[in-house]
């Protein structure tokens, strides 16, 4: 016992949480009525939204206050290939558009359409790793670049009026279909909840791995990881676009669920959110991403009902308390023994 | 009528805009190395107290200066309660400040139940120049703003404070050493960070709406102002609005408004990339 | 001691006008233990960071084995030529375990690919406790580095510029913030990992630069000040009197 | 003992959250004497100003229906949610009116996006939702009704007005968004067809914080007139900025209204010219007495902000009610064929569905000039009921696309 490592002792207990939170979304939709396994069906996506910040920010260090851009894209281009294979959507036929535009031609076919919702936030994402995470730009500037990011998406989605519906956004975007029959709330939900574990699984192989160490020790000292012969950069740049896929699936399953899209969902907004659920429920093992997401979802829904629009007044407080109490987040703190308390079970044993 | 000369003065009169709600930023962020997102709430803070000052009858003149006095207390004092335990975190200081920027917006919408009230303009009517007419508050507005950076450059490099806070940013511990009081320094330069922002509410009040939620849209700007600027100088800064101000004016007279932003952002993303240290910083290490 | 192993050609360090490495030459032979002495700021870590591909030199050549490694990225330096380097002061993960610093610091996967589909091997494992046993760490393989301490943090960086494998090891003043015997213990494990590797020491502790060192290099101000055995730049003048005046 | 502490911190605080995740989940269809109403509107976000009065005038309407006996016996029922200004949280309050509440129809979401949100559940789930708001075109649905009309019969009235009056030289500014930049479309077809000449156009971003940019442009082109159709906070900014750059050229809008009139001064607007289907200035009985009603109910500071959409969120109560009266069913077919004969008289005027455009109200046309106290003061208004144009002739001339 006394040569375990405090990490190795927690596995039980995390997998413990793990699977408890699999289990409630088993059996949440057997409790209570479509509108609440739909609006769970809504925040699935989130968590696996959560998750590609966890894998940047929490794993990584590397802060982006622009996750929302791969999410926002995958969203719209999902949402816009639902409307173009059904035929032209009124807002391109306001402009006289009687055809499919060329650039959208491939998104009528859904399959396709699904390939580039993910494949274009990825290649983006390429781009603008190489750009950024060379070294050269650090800490708080790649938070600020991409802050900007999410603002130039935001003001040119909300322009390309005749191809992205403008400030509407993208309307009566179906459920997604498996061969040929569109799901039902309940089985969307499920479909949803079941690409979430999936997701949820590679992420957590992933991680276990010694690319998942070589993510932490960039984190900790980036430095010593390019002395020890590791190209960090190229580390860096793998992380984001993975981090980018899930985000841009995360993306897709919303909008499908969600029924549109709006400019909204590519800002600042839905960035920083998803920092705070991971603050809440703690950085860097993933159980936490999840559990913030569901938690602070839950709880704005809830109290909403209690105390009207002044839950966010509430949010600030509780975001206060944990950066003050427990700033490893609540998950976290439950998981992680710190070195602290090791020593004292060491002095014990 | 020549374009260039209107859309050259708009611009400058943007400029002294994004230089007053920036210059609190370089104080906090890039003397202290806080990144402070409730900034935008901080000059909300500034337009709510000018705009109760003048509703008692208090001249506009002296209801900025409150503005930036009690904005001052108010940072000093969040300073005091939250930020001192998170210097040199960057994550938890995003986070609490987030929070801060929250309860405080929905403090001013409990106080104020969200209507949007309009400060008078203190002078009203336009000033000609030769052929062209501006509105005379423009000219208040960058007459402000020169003010401001010529008192913080002098609060900065003239006086004992100021040494006192650049030397923490130089060597916390060294400067501790040297028998500074590092706790009330640094409680009095976010506090001043802070009042400059509220300063620049008070001056921007009589222009536009006042509500609890127009705070944000300053915050991306100042934050790319300032970078460009060079993070903590107060010259740079200025030169940086100067630019951002003028070639968003200027594009602007020629294409879409959007486009003109666009561009000025990608053209800031670059500057980030390639000169993080800012376009118009000499010291580099 | 004829086949060289890091010959430096003229190698100089511009920051902004001083220069703090000023056309230094220097060869190392293969197997060698050279210990680099002088005085703050006389350029030591410079010549070192030049080396590892940190800093970017102005003028000169660097040549490793056979290589041309000037200006060439730090991993690269790293992986491909196998130069290991150990930092001044601890600077390693602290919140990870022994075990899993030293796994990091194994040669070999460090690609992006190679590190997700990494197995360990028996031959890995005993690898790395071999190295526990040269550092001394067995009973603490799985314990936070940030719980050790200082001394033990800085055999942690001993052990794994060993997994890296390097052909040449750098070790950036060792010894600093170590008791004597903790120094000592130090000493020897340089001695022991010396077999098979060449070894560039910066050190201020003369007692340990006896301890370790064949043919010591003096440096000052940038420039290399004298290079001989530690009996011959003990009795140098030149040296006596830049040691004196500080 | 501190990490202790904080892990029991940890645990006290999940669990005080945890109730948050399952939330309950009643769903009730309703007792037999009631009529549900769902009513979406923002409380917070850039839809609040607007939307909190629209809902307090639905809520007005509903009080008075009830105190008055109700509808066939029955009380009538406002379950009222906030979708915060957020599209994804409007459609998703619309889904659980109409599938936990068992809400039949719903009344609200005053802009654009929410709207869009609210229709494309309504379609889905086969039930109905009156917009209290002008529709222009591309957004109509079986499962709606804009009670505001179309946009275009506005601005057809409006523009001419202008044109005979100032000239026919326009410039058109608008914010970035949906509405503006339709408005402008069809402003350039009525400019054309009057032979005048559309001599520039600019959008602002939303929210944007200076105009000074596009009023350098409105020097250049010299216009007669601006048609200025901006939204939210730029409002004041351009309003203000219009007159302290001293152009003295006015201002025609068929956005801006008794709100931003009140919130931006006299000082500022008057001389601008504005138009829409009612205004505060109406002379019809009712619309006096629905003003008095509601400041006699929320005080007079809400009562002059009072404008149009406010007032169509009211009467919209009224055509709910009466269609509900004379189907006697909550079906949506039943409703929807009640709701396309019913006629009701309003604050607005008589109140009926376009029988053509069945997705559309009918709508009387009002342009009224702003005097010093920021109050309306009538210039024109329609005679008769004018027809919903949703695909105006002008620029579609074969039809809905």
């Amino acid at each position: 016992m006394k040569k375990l490592s405090p990490r190795l002792k927690n596995i039980p207990r995390r997998a413990t949480m793990n699977a408890l939170l699999l289990v409630f979304i088993l059996i949440y939709p057997l409790t209570t009525g479509l509108y609440q396994i739909d609006t769970m069906a809504k925040v699935i996506p989130l968590m696996i939204f959560a998750l590609s910040a966890d894998l940047l920010w929490g794993y990584t260090g590397i802060m982006s206050l622009g996750q929302a851009v791969p999410f926002g894209i995958g969203a719209y281009i999902a949402a816009i290939s639902n409307n173009v294979s059904a035929g032209i959507p009124s807002y391109m036929r306001t402009y006289g558009i009687t055809e499919v535009p060329a650039v959208f031609r491939p998104l009528t076919n859904p399959y396709l359409g699904t390939a580039f919702a993910i494949l274009i936030p990825c290649l983006l994402s390429f781009m603008i790793g190489r750009l950024l995470l060379t070294g050269k730009v650090r800490g708080v500037f790649v938070s600020l670049i991409t802050m900007a990011l999410s603002n130039v998406l935001m003001l040119a989605v909300n322009n390309a009026q005749r191809f992205t519906g403008g400030s509407n956004g993208v309307n009566n975007v179906s459920r997604p279909s498996l061969f040929g029959h569109i799901l039902s709330i309940t089985e969307n939900y499920y479909f949803v909840a079941l690409i979430a574990a999936l997701l949820f699984a590679v992420c957590a192989a992933l991680t276990s791995t010694k690319f998942g160490k070589v993510l932490g020790a960039i984190r900790v000292n980036e430095n010593r990881v390019a002395f020890i012969g590791y190209n960090v950069t190229s580390y860096k740049v793998f992380v984001y676009v993975f981090s980018s896929a899930l985000a841009a699936i995360a993306g897709i399953l919303y909008a499908r669920t969600c029924g549109m899209v709006s400019p909204s969902l590519t800002g600042l907004r839905l960035s920083i959110l998803v920092i705070i659920w991971i603050a809440v429920g703690g950085r860097g093992n993933l159980t936490g991403a999840l559990f913030g997401c569901l938690l602070l979802n839950g709880m704005e829904r809830i109290m909403a009902g209690i105390i009207g629009d002044a839950w966010e007044f509430v949010i600030g407080i509780i975001l206060l308390l944990i950066v003050f109490c427990v700033p490893d987040g609540l998950i976290g703190t439950l998981l992680t023994a710190r070195p602290g308390l090791k020593k004292k079970e060491a002095a014990n044993g | 009528m020549a374009i260039l000369p209107i859309q050259l003065m708009n611009g400058l009169f943007a400029a002294s805009v994004l230089l007053l709600v920036s210059i609190g930023m370089v104080v906090i962020f890039g003397n202290m190395n806080v990144v402070n997102l409730a900034h935008g709430e901080f000059i909300m803070a500034g337009a709510y107290t000018a705009w109760g000052l003048c509703e008692l009858g208090l001249p506009f003149s002296l209801s900025v200066i409150g503005a930036f006095a009690l904005t001052a207390i108010l940072g000093a004092l969040c300073e005091r309660l939250v930020i001192k335990r998170f210097y040199a975190r960057l994550e938890e200081t995003l986070l609490a400040t987030y929070a801060i920027s929250v309860i405080m917006t929905q403090i001013a919408r409990l106080l104020f139940s969200s209507m949007k009230k309009l400060v008078p303009l203190p002078v009203s009517g336009g000033l000609s120049i030769g052929s062209l007419v501006f509105p005379a508050y423009n000219f208040v507005v960058i007459a402000v703003a020169v003010f401001v950076v010529l008192f913080v450059c002098v609060l900065f490099y003239k006086t004992g404070l100021g040494k006192k806070i650049r030397a923490i940013r130089q060597n916390r511990q060294m400067a501790q050493c040297l028998g500074i009081n590092t706790a009330v320094t640094d409680t009095i330069s976010f506090g001043l960070g802070c009042g400059l922002a509220g300063l620049a509410g008070a001056i921007i009040a009589p222009l536009k709406i006042v509500y609890p939620a127009m705070g944000s849209a300053y915050l991306m700007d100042s934050f790319s102002t300032v970078v460009v600027g060079g993070v903590d100088s107060f010259v740079g800064t200025a030169m940086a609005s100067g630019l951002i101000s003028e070639s968003t004016s200027v594009l602007g007279g020629f294409m879409s408004e959007i486009y003109a932003q666009i561009i000025v952002l990608i053209g800031i993303i670059l500057v980030l990339r390639f000169r993080p240290n800012g376009l118009f910083s000499k010291e580099k290490r | 001691m004829a086949d060289t192993i890091l010959e430096l050609m003229d190698v100089t360090v511009d920051f902004k006008g001083f220069l703090a490495v000023d056309a230094v030459s220097l060869s190392v032979g293969r197997g060698e233990v050279r210990t680099i002495i002088g005085p703050n700021g006389a350029g030591k870590s410079t010549l070192i960071d030049l080396i590892t591909g940190k800093t970017r030199l102005k003028f000169g050549k660097i040549v490793f084995d056979g290589a041309d490694i000037t200006l060439r990225p730090p991993h690269e330096i790293a992986h491909a030529y196998g130069i290991g380097r150990k930092f001044q002061g601890p600077n390693t993960f602290f919140d990870m375990s022994v075990f899993d610093n030293l796994l990091l610091a194994l040669r070999g996967s460090t690609g992006v690919g190679k590190s997700i589909f990494y197995r360990r091997t028996d031959d890995a494992r005993g690898k790395i406790d071999d190295i526990l046993r040269i550092i001394g760490l067995e009973d603490k393989k799985d314990t936070l580095v940030s719980a050790l301490s200082y001394g033990e943090k800085q055999w942690v960086e001993i052990g794994m510029v060993l997994a890296q494998d390097a052909k040449l090891v750098i070790l950036d003043e060792p010894t600093t913030g170590m008791t004597a015997d903790e120094t000592y213990k130090t000493g020897e494990m340089i001695r022991a990992m010396r077999k098979d590797r060449t070894i560039i020491v910066s050190e201020h502790d003369m007692d340990f630069v006896r301890q370790v060192a064949e043919t010591v290099t003096v440096m000052n101000q940038g420039k290399i000040l004298a290079e001989g055995t530690f009996e011959e730049i003990r009795q140098n003048p030149e040296v006596i009197r830049v040691y004196l005046k500080e | 003992m501190k990490s202790i502490f904080k892990r029991v911190a940890a645990a006290v605080l999940i669990g005080a959250m945890l109730p948050g995740v399952s939330a309950c989940g009643e769903s009730d269809a309703g007792s037999a004497d009631e009529i549900k109403i769902g009513l979406i509107y923002a409380h917070s976000g850039s839809a609040e100003m607007i939307e909190s009065l629209s809902e307090k005038a639905a809520l007005l309407a509903i009080n008075e229906i009830n105190d008055a006996g109700g509808i066939n016996g029955k009380q009538l029922t406002a379950v009222s949610e906030d979708w915060e200004s957020d599209e994804a949280k409007a459609t998703e309050k619309a889904k659980k009116l109409y599938l936990q509440d068992g809400v039949n129809i719903i009344l609200g979401t005053c802009l654009g996006t929410g709207t869009q949100a609210v229709r494309s559940v309504a379609e889905e789930n086969g039930k109905l939702f009156i917009a209290p708001t002008a529709g222009s075109g591309e957004d109509e649905s079986p499962n709606m009704i804009f009670t505001g009309g179309t946009t275009y019969t506005f601005t057809k009235e409006l523009i001419p007005f202008m044109a005979e009056k100032f000239g026919n030289r326009v410039f058109c500014v608008g914010s970035d968004y949906y509405y503006p930049v339709r408005i402008e479309a069809q402003t350039k077809a009525l400019i054309d067809q009057i032979g005048g000449e559309l001599v520039g156009s600019a959008f602002l971003p939303m929210e944007a914080t200076d105009c000074s940019a596009v009023i350098t442009k409105i020097m250049q082109a010299k216009p007669d007139f601006v048609y200025a159709n901006v939204v939210g906070s730029t409002t004041a900014t351009f309003y203000q900025q219009m007159k302290e750059y001293g152009l003295d050229i006015p201002i025609a809008s068929v956005i801006t209204s008794e709100m931003d009139a009140i919130t931006l001064g006299g000082e500022y607007i008057s001389g601008s010219y504005s138009a829409f289907n009612w205004f505060a200035s109406s002379e019809n009985p009712l619309s006096v007495s629905f003003l008095e009603n509601f400041e006699k109910a929320y005080g007079r500071d809400d009562m002059l902000k009072v404008n149009a959409t406010i007032t169509a969120s009211y009467s919209s109560i009224y055509l709910i009610a009466e269609a509900l009266k004379s189907a006697n069913s909550q079906s949506t077919d039943d409703l929807k064929a009640a709701l396309a004969t019913a006629e009701v008289d309003t604050p607005q005027g008589m109140f009926s569905v376009d029988a053509e455009n069945a997705y559309y109200a009918k709508n009387y046309a009002m342009i009224i000039e702003w005097n010093d106290q920021a109050r309306p003061v009538t210039v024109f208004a329609s005679e008769n009921q004018l027809p919903a144009e949703p695909w105006p002739v002008l620029l579609f001339p074969n039809g809905k696309p």
